[in-house]
């Protein structure tokens, strides 16, 4: 693939060289990508590519630790946001940036109101406002004076835009712009991204839709583990290209061997045409002894179904059956007490009390199924003492003493003690959501270790993560989620490529007979 | 620039920048449900006699006052709970520095409006700089108020001259001036949040601190003038006070509850807990429901601790009906 | 480091350096206690004899008892403020249940307990199910509190409490080997102590108080019912202050500004003991002293001479500092 | 860096305190105030008379240096020399109608023709109370209710409408504006909660109503009649002479007061001051305001034997948690000083019980039904004393035994002087204020 492509015109904005590291990861490496006014300017990548890093530095919200950013063919250094919108860089955030009990035009011109002697010009402003929304096309959508609250989310889009046009944005960055839109909003966007590219701006936005990303991108740049695979044009590539330079790397990992058929036995989790505000008619198996792995883009429901499975936000409907005996998944507790254990994805939020000690965070779990009143140590201090460093042996903690608190520890030790905590409550389905996220290539594979010995001790795991490499190695069967259901079926050991196929929508592998309405996606 | 035509009906509203808040509605079915129950139980009293209306609004008037200035804060996603120390120092401080002398007024209302914006100030530095949550932080400042207060205070040492007293006693034709000095806090309050950069600033830092952040607003500098307007308008209410009274007493704020009723009707006005929603309109009907519901009870004969009971019912019920939706534990 | 090891008395180094270690260790506010006990009696000699520890221990028990209530809340991640009205409403509640008659004490004290846990109880469904900050929640409570319990008495103190109901709060046992006569507060005191160490740090109970102080989310997430352990906290809470009441009643009669100002009181001495104001960490010992450190401080006042009103400034800074403290150094540690 | 801002915060609040101390002028240690007060006050007494005509206001004497405590110095707006005076004089007077019970007894005469305000009766009237928030007041009220239900039978009131101000002037300001404005009233009560405040409130109320104060009073002379028992000055000297002269040595005396700022109080505690002073051997040693509270007076008093080894006397401006305070002595298993209390029963009971040397100034509660009385002749047209000066008894040892009544509660407070009522003595020993009704169906 040609690495550098030939262009009449100069780069409006170009990065050079860019490092950025966060303690553990090196999110962007050596990376230099050039941007041209008029064209829309693809960056797609798994998770943890680096694209947010990248998008964050350009609009000045992060510092890079060395390289240069080249605006205009000037070098510019910025040290907060409002410098780099000062220059027309302008970002689009995933979550929205509109306060949402104000109007409009207040939110256009939030900190720039058109005032003399501090006192707004209120008319000044609608009517500014109004011609900003006017300039974009969507001034009979959107009243100056309604307030955000009241628009949908396209239109807050929409809104958020008119901002970055009245900054007089030369560049204007948008992290997954389309990722809560119905397909008509989509059109609404795309268009709008069409008028503005012949304005002569730079429109740069990431996205996982690959379909999308062929439909309106002129360039596609490529990230992979913060390095730069490569900038294609997109006429040159097809999307199996596109996927093939994501997911193409070397395996730096060892994985422990597969489950055996004789390991495997029979189901103890079965969901049939579970549904819920953020999950759609998911059809889902377990076996005991298996690990089932659930791949998915970011947005694609992963997390939900976990969620949805631990009773934290319940299906509505639907079926489900444990251990061969429908029932419902009301709560935590519920599902605690069901003997389910669910390893979060954010340690720090939802896994650990912090400042308690390591002792407490382990038995936490298991104290809840126990009587409020009853004694910490019901059968002796020695005893529970022995409790707890037995599973610290049991999942390799090493601490000088169980008494430290939980934020004292590492990354990889941290979710050790999370571990722990359901086997202190013998759990016999386990829930990862993200195992290894952020946690040093030891403690990796000393906790796939533990997982995979968990199978062999007649555990059923569901194992939820965004690296594929983990997912195929790990995984005795394979669901993909696509747009809150599961989007196909794959057997263990399938490729990289296959996988983001299904992930992406660009092919489906269903096993079995899932019918799905693509307009129901995410609502 | 271009200067198209917009919707005209949709300027003139925005002009004004009044939205009446829903609470309007409660208010009316209030002061109806009052009435009637006036009508039935009590002779009528209320609605043949205009004193009792406008006695309904003096009583509002302190606690109007100084509850547009916690709704400032409110927006700013803070409060202050201090406000009733600051009354009761505002009022003995008036009477001691004016003790009777009609030439030191001018003087003395100097004098505690700059302490009210010291207090403020270090209201919104604590908060904003030191991070330390709010409620902790005024509360404790209210603390060290009154301890100062009680501590050098301990006795009445003077008292406003005559001449000071008009303003809680006299009228401008037929409208008292304090309901006069009442309007003039809730529209220039309203004027400063709806048509100012700081009050567009407040909403926005008060909606969301780190949106603030990234608009370049100068986020803390907002929070601390939002804090000492808040003060300000404390002493504002315990100056009335004290004209009422003729002298100042350090009980005079903590007796009226001033801080939790000014919080109470603040957020009966519609003003979110959380901050960046509300305005001071719907605070005075907040308030406004307050002086009917007390003027109603009184007239009814209802039990003056009975009352006290009813008020601690509606401010955690009013609280309540705006946060039970709220996805977020509280503690 | 090299010439560090060459100094000739780096074993007396090392020794000073292990007994700073251990020293670093003990809680702050035995040390402050300490100070401030020494200082008391180095101006009040009479505060050094055994009768007079006594003594100052049987008008601090209430203040630590109200503080450990507090602590559950506290460590819980909430606040009640609402204790100093229910220990108002104690007092006056009793006098009027009592009405001049021995008989009845027992049962007032039954039926304030029985009040008590509906406040509590209320308390509690308020900030867990309404979502309602517990400061607005509680703060609501005072007022409901203590109007409710004026509109019973009719606003004025009625009957009077007997000194059987008083017992608890001024009583002595008489005879006490060594002691002499030893005031029955203090016994109330050490039994709520002793209990509540007991639930806070040895029942599971305790554990998931500061499980969801520090973090609801995840306790959630590790089954523990967190609104019921959050109103389980405002019930002891309330519990505890109607002992408080009973005592404090008990040492000086019926007045139905009892209990003004104890809730802030209470706080102070929960923040003085070490605990995190919004949760997550505390001790029912540390607390009870820091309850004991308050009075002692309040002593240390009177001794200098100060006047009575600046202990409501020096709790406020006390309260303020400790927040900006624990935020300070929370900073430090992101 | 946070430490710094700490620090600059912390200097800004300690700096807004030492604003505060200096406008406020002096909390500071008590011998620097001791010499400061008198120049500080000398311009607080000039307005003073300036505002206040008919009160002549004293120089103020130099201060005692026992008596170093700001609270200790009376706002000179309650304060007259004259009437100092005069009540010491009235102690001693033969009431002008001795033969009327004493709560019609009159000690000056100096009626007023009330002739315009003759009418029909039923008469309604309105009541306008600071509180019913201690015991004091209850008794009061209740003694008050008892004599409108009587004179209900008599068929001379109608309805009887009960104000409450809770204790605030705030609430007592608009409620005396809306009982005037309701125009329910025929005659209006007002018992001020405090002097200064009401002021103006009850200058509106003259315009339009026959009006009855009593008990504290109000800064103008406008009310039909204003009547109380001798008063604050006879009650403060009561207590102070009996100290005086129980330490003939001297010795040290701790005073407590309820609050600030009331003008009987005010004056109560002017007298006791007037009389250390000039006794001087006496070192008043704390001022301290108690709320009326028990539990903070015992914790007072144990603060003050902490602090001085002993207190040789307790004076209080209100008896109420007097038995707090020997309590305090109990414990601590000392001698009981020379104690002032007031007539209330528990502290009769304990005086009695414990063989203490105390005194029971009094404030008699049997005022409340004169007021009503009071009102009543008011609307028959009958003359009434512009300034109706009750007599004053106080409780002494030789007097115990006939004011203190082992059968009535606790909380009773002796001089209601009720005994020739219907009720007597069943209602006196409920004291339930809640049971009777404002307005006759």
């Amino acid at each position: 693939m040609a690495q550098d492509l030939m262009t009449e015109k100069e780069p409006l904005m170009e990065v050079r060289n860019i490092n950025k590291a966060f303690p553990g990861v090196q999110a962007l490496d050596n990376v230099s990508v050039a941007f041209y006014p008029g064209e829309v300017h693809a960056v797609v990548g798994e998770n943890g590519a680096g694209k947010s890093t990248l998008m964050k530095v350009m609009a000045g919200a992060y510092k890079s630790d060395s390289g240069t950013i080249l605006f205009q063919g000037e070098i510019e250094s910025f040290n907060h946001p409002v410098e780099a919108q000062e220059m027309g860089i302008s970002i689009i955030y995933q979550e929205f940036n509109l306060l949402p009990e104000r109007t409009v035009a207040q939110n256009i011109f939030l900190g720039r109101e058109p005032a003399k002697i501090g006192i707004v010009n209120l008319r000044q402003l609608n009517k500014q406002a109004h011609a900003v929304l006017k300039e974009i096309g969507v001034d009979s959508m959107i009243s100056p004076t309604a307030l955000a609250s009241s628009l949908s989310v396209a239109e807050q889009q929409l809104v958020e835009i008119a901002k970055a046009i009245s900054l007089d944005a030369k560049v204007l960055i948008m992290d997954e712009p389309t990722a809560s839109l119905t397909s008509t909003e989509v059109k609404l966007l795309n268009d709008l991204i069409s008028r503005l590219k012949t304005k002569g701006l730079a429109l740069i936005f990431i996205s996982h839709r690959l379909s999308e990303v062929f439909e309106i991108a002129d360039k596609i740049t490529v990230l992979k583990d913060g390095q730069h695979v490569g900038t294609v044009n997109t006429k040159e590539v097809t999307s199996e290209d596109i996927v093939y330079m994501m997911v193409g790397r070397v395996l730096d990992h060892y994985f422990p061997p597969l489950g055996s058929s004789e390991d495997f036995g029979d189901v103890v989790l079965r969901v049939k045409d579970g549904s819920n505000n953020f999950l759609n008619s998911v059809y889902l198996e377990l076996r005991k002894g298996e690990i089932l792995g659930i791949a998915g883009l970011q947005g694609s429901g992963r997390t939900e179904l976990a969620q949805a499975l631990f009773g934290v936000v319940p299906f509505k409907s639907g079926e489900i059956e444990l251990r061969g005996k429908p029932t419902a998944i009301k709560n935590p507790f519920w599902a605690i007490s069901r003997r389910i254990g669910f390893v979060t994805e954010d340690r720090k939020a939802e896994g650990l009390i912090l400042i308690q000690p390591i002792r407490d965070n382990m038995l936490l779990a298991i104290r809840s199924l126990q009587s409020l009143f009853a004694f910490i140590h019901q059968d002796g201090i020695r005893q529970s003492r022995n409790m707890v460093s037995a599973l610290g042996e049991q999942v390799d903690i090493r601490v000088d003493s169980y008494g430290k608190e939980a934020q004292d520890l590492s990354g990889g030790n941290q979710q050790k003690v999370v571990l722990s905590k359901w086997l202190a409550s013998e759990s016999e389905i386990f829930i990862f959501d993200e195992p290894t996220r952020g946690i040093d290539v030891e403690s990796k594979a000393r906790i796939h270790d533990i997982i995979r010995g968990l199978t062999k001790q007649g555990v059923a795991v569901i194992m939820i993560s965004s690296e594929l490499p983990e997912i195929i190695g790990m995984s005795d069967r394979i669901l993909v989620m696509h747009e809150g259901t599961i989007g196909g079926e794959l057997p263990a050991e399938s490729s990289e490529t296959d996988i983001m196929l299904v992930a992406t929508g660009q092919n489906n592998h269903r096993t079995s007979s899932i019918s799905v309405d693509p307009e129901r996606g995410e609502k | 620039m271009t200067t198209e035509s917009i919707p005209a009906d949709e300027i003139k509203r925005s002009k004004l920048g009044i939205r009446i808040p829903p609470v309007y509605y409660f208010l009316v079915i209030i002061t109806v449900g009052g009435l009637i129950l006036d009508i039935l139980f009590a002779k009528g009293n209320i609605i043949s006699n205009p004193t009792i209306l406008t006695n309904i609004l003096i009583r509002s008037v302190a606690l109007g006052i100084v509850a547009v200035g916690q709704t400032f804060v409110m927006i700013g996603a803070s409060i202050d709970l201090s406000v009733a120390y600051t009354i009761s120092l505002t009022a003995v401080m008036t009477s001691q520095l004016m003790q009777g002398d009609p030439e030191r007024v001018p003087m003395a209302i100097i004098l505690v409006f700059v302490i009210g914006a010291v207090i403020g100030l270090v209201n919104g530095l604590i908060v904003t700089k030191l991070n330390v949550n709010p409620f902790i932080a005024t509360l404790g400042t209210g603390l060290i108020i009154a301890g100062i207060l009680n501590g050098t205070f301990a006795n009445f040492k003077g008292s406003v001259p005559k001449s000071f007293r008009a303003l809680g006693y006299e009228s401008l034709g037929p409208i008292p001036i304090s309901i006069i000095i009442l309007i003039a806090v809730v529209v220039l309050g309203w004027f400063i949040l709806s048509w100012t950069k700081f009050g567009a600033h407040l909403y926005g830092v008060g909606g969301s601190r780190e949106l603030g952040r990234l608009s370049g607003l100068r986020t803390s500098r907002t929070i601390i003038v939002a804090h000492i307007i808040c003060s300000l308008t404390a002493v504002l209410s315990g100056l009335f006070i004290v004209s009422r009274l003729g002298s100042g007493a350090p009980w005079v704020g903590p007796d009226g509850i001033y801080d939790l009723e000014s919080v109470a009707t603040t957020v009966i006005g519609g003003t979110a807990l959380s901050g960046g929603r509300g305005g001071v309109f719907g605070t005075l009907a907040g308030v406004l429901i307050f002086g009917v519901i007390d003027t109603v009870f009184n007239q009814l004969g209802v039990d003056t601790y009975l009352k006290t009971v009813f008020r601690g019912a509606i401010i955690i019920l009013a609280v309540a009906s705006y946060s039970f939706r709220s996805k977020r534990e509280a503690a | 480091m090299t010439t560090l090891e060459k100094i000739p008395s780096r074993q007396m180094t090392g020794i000073l350096v292990t007994i700073w270690k251990r020293v670093k260790k003990i809680p702050p506010v035995y040390l402050i206690f300490l100070v401030i006990i020494i200082g008391v009696s180095y101006l009040n000699p009479n505060f050094a004899t055994l009768n007079g520890m006594l003594l100052f221990l049987r008008r601090a028990s209430p203040l630590a008892i109200l503080a450990i209530g507090q602590l559950f809340v506290v460590a819980s991640g909430g606040f009640d403020l609402s204790q100093g009205s229910l220990v108002t409403l104690t007092v006056i509640g009793s006098a009027l249940i009592i009405y001049n008659n021995e008989e009845n004490s027992y049962i007032a004290i039954m039926i304030l307990l029985g009040i008590g846990i509906i406040i509590g109880l209320v308390n509690g469904v308020v900030v867990s199910y309404l979502k309602v900050p517990s400061l607005i929640a509680t703060l609501g409570m005072l007022l409901l509190v203590k109007g409710g319990g004026l509109y019973w008495t009719g606003g004025a103190p009625k009957g009077y409490l007997t000194e059987n109901w008083r017992y608890f709060g001024r009583g002595f046992i008489e005879n006490v080997p060594v002691f002499g006569r030893f005031p029955v507060a203090v016994i109330v005191f050490l039994i709520v102590v002793v209990i509540m160490t007991i639930l806070f740090h040895k029942t599971n109970l305790g554990k998931q108080i500061l499980a969801i102080g520090d973090n609801p989310r995840a306790s959630q997430l590790s089954g523990v019912k967190v609104k019921l352990i959050r109103i389980i906290a405002f019930l002891i809470s309330a519990f505890l202050s109607v002992v408080a009441g009973v005592m404090i009643g008990g040492y000086g009669g019926t007045s139905i500004l009892a209990g003004e100002g104890l809730e802030m009181q209470s706080v102070s001495a929960v923040v003085i003991g070490g605990a995190l104001l919004l949760g997550g960490k505390g001790s029912v010992p540390e607390v009870a002293i820091g309850g004991l450190t308050l009075e002692a401080i309040f002593s240390l006042l009177n001794l200098l001479g100060l006047p009575k009103p600046y202990r409501d400034a020096v709790q406020g800074l006390i309260i303020i500092g400790a927040v900006a403290y624990a935020a300070i150094t929370s900073k430090r540690r992101d | 860096m946070f430490k710094k801002k700490l620090y600059m915060v912390l200097s800004l609040v300690m700096l807004a305190a030492f604003v505060l101390s200096a406008c406020g002028g002096g909390e500071a240690p008590a011998e620097e105030v001791a010499v400061e007060a008198p120049a500080e006050e000398a311009p607080a007494a000039e307005e003073a008379e300036a505002e206040t005509e008919e009160e002549e206001v004293a120089e103020e004497a130099p201060a005692n240096p026992g008596l170093a405590m700001d609270a200790a110095a009376v706002a000179m707006q309650f304060w007259s020399d004259d009437l100092y005076e005069e009540s010491i004089i009235f102690m001693d007077t033969e009431p002008i109608n001795p033969d009327a019970p004493v709560y019609l007894q009159s000690l000056l005469d100096n009626k007023v023709d009330t002739s315009q305000y003759k009418m029909e009766p039923p008469f309604d009237i309105c009541f306008s109370n600071a509180g019913v928030n201690n015991q004091w007041r209850v008794t009061g009220y209740v003694t008050m209710r008892e004599q409108v239900e009587q004179l209900r039978a008599e068929g001379l009131v109608g309805n009887f409408i009960h104000v409450d101000a809770e204790g605030s002037d705030e609430k007592q300001i608009t409620d005396i504006s809306d009982l005037v404005a309701g125009g329910q009233c025929d005659v209006l009560i007002i018992s001020p909660n405090t002097s200064e405040a009401l002021t103006p409130a009850v200058e509106q109320a003259c315009e339009v109503l026959p009006t009855v104060v009593f008990d504290r009073g109000v800064l103008t002379d406008c009310p039909t009649t204003f009547l109380k028992t001798i008063g604050g000055y006879a009650f403060g000297y009561d207590g102070a002479k009996f100290i005086v002269d129980n330490l003939p040595d001297g010795g040290n005396v701790l005073a407590l007061r309820i609050l600030p700022g009331v003008d009987v109080l005010e004056q109560r505690w002017g007298a006791a001051r007037k009389v250390f002073e000039e006794a001087g051997n006496i070192s008043v040693v704390g001022v301290e305001f108690n709320d009326y509270s028990g539990p903070k007076t015992k914790t007072i008093v144990s603060d003050y034997i902490d602090r001085f080894g002993y207190i040789d006397a307790i004076w209080m401006d209100a008896g109420g948690p007097a038995v707090a305070a020997l309590e305090a002595y109990e414990d601590l298993g000392l001698d009981f000083p020379v104690m002032v209390g007031e007539d209330q029963m528990d502290y009769l009971k304990y005086w009695k019980e414990m063989d203490v040397t105390a005194i029971a100034p009094t404030f008699p509660t049997f005022q409340w039904r004169t007021a009503v009385l009071a009102a009543v002749m008011i609307l028959q047209g009958e003359p009434v004393d512009a300034r109706w000066v009750l007599p004053q008894p106080h409780v002494t040892q030789e007097n115990l035994d006939q004011y203190y009544l082992p059968d009535m509660p606790p909380l009773y407070y002796a001089l209601s002087s009720a005994e020739d009522m219907d009720n007597w003595p069943d209602v006196w020993k409920e004291l339930d204020t809640t049971v009777y009704k404002d307005v006759i169906e």
